[in-house]
């Protein structure tokens, strides 16, 4: 077995351990196991990155098993260490590790423990196949079973009805993604009778064309990664998908899951290259999901909506990076915003915990003095994603930035404008939700003032180690690194000079937005209050999230509850279905009720019958024998 | 004259058997009381067996009486002492198929004795076969037979397993 | 009339009498009786066709007869007990529980 | 053809005198033989006086047999109420006859040639000879274990249709009792048809003429004594007598299955039990005691072991094996009733127990033992 299949094995042991018998083996050990074996797998895959610098950056191969064969294809459940793979699986693991780790503390009165923890695991394990996974088709499973673990953690606490129905709407909504995808790898199956990647980026970045058109499988590809990392129109299961524990919001829903769909661009940039049609939808998609939803973000209340939203607006900005050709620069900022955005989700989960479950950032205020470990690092990575520099999301921010205006690949002033914008909301909404939370006077209730207390070490300890990666996270140069791989667009000539302009443009992007919200929401509320006051009719679009739910609910659920209730149910299965075999139950049952007279219960009749019988079958006999 | 008289002796006696038999298998149609009818049937089983042994199948004529009046009606007469007598039943003897019964049987007795009429293998009148004694029967039984002997006594086993488990549950039933 | 003849008449008699006393009698007990009955006729024919062609093939099987007929009764006895226990009866006609 | 009748005829008539003789004569040996156990005298009142003399013929007490005949005879005949008169008239019958047709298969002598007997009969019979058997048929055994089953019915008959529960009761303990008995009389009988090799009674008896290792008689019991023993028992059993005589037990049942039956259907039940006992001491001869055999005995008269020879007439050796016969007969009835004078009475349940539990499993053993020795020496 080699050192690919062990990272993918680890999470797996882990999940069975503590799925089959945690229960039984109390919470210490469930800790060890689920925590431990992850740490491992981190460890093992740091080896598997010295491992490739050692052999010169050649991506290893591994084959696990031979799935199945099918005339002359084969499929193999191989694995696939590259540069790419290898900054995928650090921050999977790495950043994985370290949510296990605070979910100790977080979810140790939870009775489920176990439970948890095997469910964390096994997530593990998926997105780690994904990751790791040679072919389409273990990216697939992979990618399925990311959804599986991620509505199992949604509705993690199943009891309550509006959690259960979040992570069926999650695991919907992927689903409908997942046609796509399906459709996509269809196509490419039937083209070019592989699904290993590599081979299918070297098809299409070789001479001769492929007889499929990389612009429909870009799409295709790319309606399953909207459904995933969650942009227009199948972003709505991520805010909702908040339902879940904290840690599994910054895991799955910030972190790693979602950034699925990023990763699965990146790693078919080879068509993308070949399908200028799609990449422009992709940055448009994304252009607009990151604006759309940072508007959403400034008027919700709800300190996870806030995040979740931010999420998506982040995911917007990654996919505009793809869409202008800028693949490493995406995952430069999949990185960051994993540091930044996994520490901000724990520290709402802190502050969650601090607050005994109250989310309502309303009703919170002047936690810095109260929770400053919490308070420090949850400001250290507002201020990373708001672009502040010299933290890491100035960095990749700032690349994507340049490129939308840049790129040869379709960089543009509207592109620019739009996320510039973008990123000035993105700092406003970010530091409205710091300002609210822990500045200005607690406007919580005494009861639940008195109860605010600091988390234990192995969450704080958790928020320091990622503040600080937040921190210092930009200056890993993750283009470059990937370069070779992920060649960086070139720069159109006219805007060669406007370069410092740019970063010194985002710079003071982020400070305005800061500003802005320290002018607003410093001192008391009034200021808030009256702009909130003053534009009413847009404020009610917004905090109601441009009624998109409401709108899918018109014109998608009904109709579909409509034609499923009239035709199928009513038509189909009463009239048709049932009406058929009802009918068929009741011609036997009235057959045999005609029938069952014959049987009268009287032996005498019955002995009589049989006499008749023989005497007929006698006289036949002498008849005719 | 009696000379006659000796050499038709065992026709005499096989036709007054015949005869006996029949009329004690009416009369089980008849008779009222269970018990009658028991002693009507045990008395045809006792001609038959007196038939058996005038044609000289003395063991087949000693087994009719030892199995079916030492076993089979020992049983049946225990079963009618252990029940009332006085049954309902008894004061209406005939089923309401008394009619279609007795004209059914009238149809069945036709139609088998017009059988015999006719289609009665009638070669081996005078050139009666070989007749065979109980060493010959037992030695066929043993050698041809065995196998359908092991599973007769399977059967049996069965039946007592069977009878068993229908005490069983009636005592169950008493208790409960 | 020769010997064999007016014995598988008999016979046939026999099986045809408890055959009808099956049908038109009602006591359980006699019914049982007359089917005892109708084994004792099928034994009288194979036995005369046994005699007749000098085969141990008939005096077999009424041999095995003897025996079905024996098991039978074991069984029938406790069954009949039974559901005198139960219906308080001996008349077939209310013993209807199969009625369709 | 009619010398066959009138020889059948006297074998007939011989049988049912033998029989009524016996079963005559064993009402007063059991009094007798009881009062000699227990140190009385016993019956010794009845008596002829021969007319006109004062001449009194006691004879031990040999007359009580008539009175008691007699008595029963003149009685009155009780009518019980009962549902069916006809099945209470005819049980004595049904018990009564088959006791009566079992000795037809039972053969009380030798071959008898009349011819050798006396000359003159020899016009008549010419050199004819016949078995000393009324039924000469190769399922003799069988037929007599047939005719036992019908007593049982009769016996079941007698207490169902007295309408009294002592009588029911008793029947039902006849019934169950004797079918347990049969069961283990035809096991222990197996054992010896095994080694004759035939269930005829007459070649059975004539395979025990010979002597077993040139002393001892060829007889039944010392092939199977053991059977011979379980025989006896479950013939005892079978008859209903102490120590089984439970359907009659008179402290519990009154007289069990005859209890409502008085004068000569009474006398019947009686006299077929006296009769049955004389029944199964000829059994008993036939199987077990060689018969009508003398040992070293044969047609043609003595052969002791040591060359000595005693030659004798036919006449001769035809009332030597008719006396044999019955002096066995009379010394196993003897015994029976030395028994009945014995051994206290078993519990009911001990009675079953004992068939089923005991003397069940030891004849299946037995049968077991005897088969594989036969197969041994045979082979």
């Amino acid at each position: 077995m080699g050192l690919l299949t062990l990272i993918v094995l680890l999470p797996l042991l882990g999940f069975l351990v503590n799925g089959l018998a945690g229960n039984r083996l109390g919470k210490r050990f469930v800790s060890v196991v689920g925590c431990g074996l992850p740490a491992i797998a981190f460890a093992v895959t740091v080896k598997c990155f010295l491992d490739l610098r050692a052999g010169g950056w050649a991506p290893i191969a591994e084959t696990a098993y031979v799935w199945a064969m099918v005339g002359q294809s084969t499929f193999e459940i191989a694995f696939w260490f590259d540069r790419l793979t290898a900054v995928m699986a650090l921050i999977v693991t790495g950043v994985g590790t370290l949510i296990h780790v605070y979910s100790i503390g977080y979810m140790h009165e939870d009775k489920s423990y176990a439970r948890y923890f095997a469910y964390l695991n096994l997530f593990l394990f998926f997105m780690l196949l994904l990751v790791l996974g040679k072919s389409l088709l273990v990216l697939f499973v992979g990618w399925e079973g990311v959804g599986l673990a991620s509505y199992l953690l949604i509705g993690f606490w199943f009891g309550d009805m509006e959690k259960a129905a979040a992570g069926k709407k999650a695991f919907v909504f992927n689903r409908i993604g997942d046609a796509g995808f399906l459709l996509g790898m269809f196509a490419i199956y039937s083209a070019l009778g592989t699904l290993d990647m590599p081979a299918i980026n070297a098809a299409f970045m070789g001479a001769s064309t492929p007889a499929v058109s990389a612009t429909l499988v870009g799409i295709l590809l790319f309606i399953g990664a909207t459904g995933k990392s969650a942009q227009i129109p199948l972003y709505v299961w991520l805010p909702d998908a908040m339902a879940g524990p904290t840690p599994v919001s910054a895991l799955i829903h910030a972190a790693t899951m979602v950034t699925a769909g990023v990763y699965l661009v990146a790693r078919m940039s080879g068509i993308y290259l070949h399908a200028p049609e799609a990449s422009t939808i992709i940055a448009a998609v994304g252009a607009l999901t990151a604006l759309m939803a940072a508007t959403i973000a400034i008027a919700q209340d709800d300190i996870k909506k806030v995040l979740a939203y931010s999420t998506v607006s982040q995911l917007g900005f990654m996919f505009v990076a793809l869409g202008v050709g800028a693949y490493g620069v995406a995952i430069f900022h999949v990185t960051t915003h994993a540091f930044f955005k996994a520490c901000l989700f724990l520290g709402a989960g802190s502050v969650i915990h601090a607050m005994s479950g109250e989310q309502d950032i309303q009703k919170m205020g002047g936690l810095g003095r109260k929770i400053p470990v919490t308070f420090v690092t949850f400001a250290i990575a507002t201020a990373a994603i708001a672009g502040i520099p010299p933290l890491s999301g100035f960095f990749s921010k700032d690349e994507i930035l340049w490129f939308a205006l840049g790129s040869e690949r379709g960089g543009s002033v509207l592109l620019f404008s739009v996320m510039a914008f973008t990123a000035l909301l993105t700092a406003f909404y970010m530091f409205r939700l710091l300002w609210l939370t822990f500045f200005g006077k607690p406007r919580m209730l005494k009861d639940v003032e008195h109860h605010i207390h600091e988390s234990p070490f192995s969450m704080t300890g958790v928020l320091m180690v990622l503040a600080f990666l937040s921190a210092v996270g930009g200056f890993i140069a993750i283009p470059h690194f990937l370069e070779p791989m992920l060649p960086i667009p070139a720069i159109g000539a006219a805007m060669q000079p406007l370069h410092y302009w740019v970063v010194g443009g985002s710079i003071a992007i982020a400070a305005t937005g800061l500003a802005g919200a320290a002018w607003f929401f410093s001192g008391d509320s009034a200021r808030a209050a009256a702009v909130k006051a003053r534009f009413a009719g847009v404020y009610r679009v917004l905090s109601n999230k441009y009624f998109v739910d409401e709108l899918y609910d018109r014109i998608v659920g009904r109709p579909l509850v409509w034609i499923s209730d009239a035709v199928f149910l009513k038509l189909g299965d009463r009239l048709l279905i049932d009406g058929t075999l009802n009918g068929l139950a009741s011609l036997a049952q009235r057959a045999a009720g005609r029938l069952s007279r014959v049987q009268t219960g009287s032996l005498h009749k019955y002995a009589f019958l049989v006499l008749v019988g023989m005497v007929a079958s006698l006289v036949w006999m002498w008849r005719h024998g | 004259m009696i000379h006659d008289f000796l050499a038709h002796l065992e026709t005499l006696l096989l036709w007054g058997f015949a005869g006996c038999a029949f009329v004690s298998a009416s009369l089980m149609l008849v008779l009222r009381q269970p018990m009658r009818v028991a002693m009507a049937l045990v008395s045809c089983m006792v001609f038959l067996g007196g038939v058996y042994g005038l044609l000289g199948v003395h063991f087949i004529a000693a087994f009719q009486v030892l199995i079916y009046v030492g076993a089979v009606m020992v049983f049946m007469v225990y079963a009618i002492m252990l029940l009332d007598p006085r049954d309902e039943s008894a004061t209406a003897k005939y089923s309401k198929l008394l009619w279609p019964g007795i004209i059914g049987f009238a149809l069945l007795a036709e139609a088998l004795a017009v059988g015999y009429w006719n289609d009665l293998p009638h070669a081996p009148r005078g050139a009666l076969g070989e007749p065979f004694d109980i060493a010959r029967f037992s030695t066929a039984f043993l050698t041809e037979y065995w196998l359908h002997f092991e599973l007769t006594s399977v059967l049996l086993l069965a039946a007592v397993v069977a009878a068993l488990a229908v005490i069983k549950e009636n005592r169950r039933h008493e208790r409960g | 009339m020769d010997k064999v003849q007016m014995l598988q008449v008999l016979a046939a008699s026999l099986f045809a009498l408890g055959l009808t006393g099956v049908i038109i009698r009602r006591n359980v007990l006699v019914m049982l009786m007359c089917m005892e009955l109708m084994l004792n006729g099928v034994n009288l024919s194979l036995v005369t066709f046994a005699h007749t062609m000098g085969s141990t093939v008939g005096a077999v099987l009424v041999f095995l007869i003897f025996v079905v007929a024996t098991a039978e009764i074991a069984i029938a006895i406790p069954i009949v007990l039974l559901l005198v226990r139960r219906k308080r009866s001996l008349d077939i006609e209310s013993y209807t529980d199969l009625k369709g | 053809m009619i010398a066959d009748l009138v020889i059948s005829l006297v074998f007939i008539g011989y049988a049912i005198s033998v029989l009524m003789g016996f079963g005559t004569i064993l009402t007063w040996v059991e009094r007798k033989q009881a009062a000699v156990m227990s140190d009385r005298i016993g019956a010794n009142r009845a008596y002829i006086r021969i007319p006109f003399t004062k001449v009194k013929l006691v004879w031990w007490g040999l007359f009580h047999g008539m009175a008691d005949g007699l008595k029963m005879l003149l009685k009155e005949d009780f009518k019980p109420r009962t549902y069916d008169w006809y099945a209470y008239a005819v049980a004595p019958w049904v018990v009564f006859t088959p006791v009566l047709l079992v000795f037809a298969v039972i053969p009380f002598g030798g071959t008898l040639t009349p011819a050798a007997l006396w000359a003159p009969l020899g016009e008549w019979f010419g050199d004819k000879s016949y078995p000393m058997q009324i039924a000469t048929l190769d399922a003799g055994l069988l037929i007599v274990f047939a005719f036992s089953g019908l007593t049982i019915i009769g016996a079941m008959l007698a207490g169902w249709s007295s309408s009294n529960k002592f009588s029911l009761l008793g029947a039902l303990r006849a019934g169950s009792q004797m079918i347990s008995y049969e069961l283990v009389l035809g096991l222990t009988v197996l054992g010896l048809i095994l080694i004759y090799g035939t269930v005829d009674l007459d070649s059975m008896v004539r395979k025990q003429s010979g002597t077993v290792l040139g002393v001892l008689p060829a007889w039944g019991i010392v092939y199977q004594p053991f059977a011979a023993i379980l025989f006896l028992t479950a013939a005892i059993a079978e008859n209903k007598r102490i120590p089984f005589d439970l359907p009659e037990a008179e402290s519990e049942l009154i007289a069990g299955y005859f209890t409502e039956y008085s004068a000569m259907k009474m006398g019947l039940f009686m006299f077929a039990e006296f009769i049955e006992i004389a029944v199964i001491g000829a059994l008993f001869t036939t199987l077990f005691l060689g018969g009508y055999n003398l040992p070293f005995m044969s047609d043609a008269g003595f052969a002791f072991p040591g060359g000595a020879a005693v030659a004798m007439p036919h006449g001769a050796v035809v009332v030597t094996q008719l006396a044999t016969f019955l002096a066995k007969v009379f010394v196993v009835c003897s015994f029976q009733i030395l028994i009945r004078w014995t051994l206290p009475r078993f519990r009911y349940d001990q009675v079953l127990t004992f068939a089923w539990k005991f003397m069940l499993p030891l004849a299946i053993a037995n049968l077991c033992v005897t088969a594989v020795a036969v197969w041994w020496i045979r082979a």
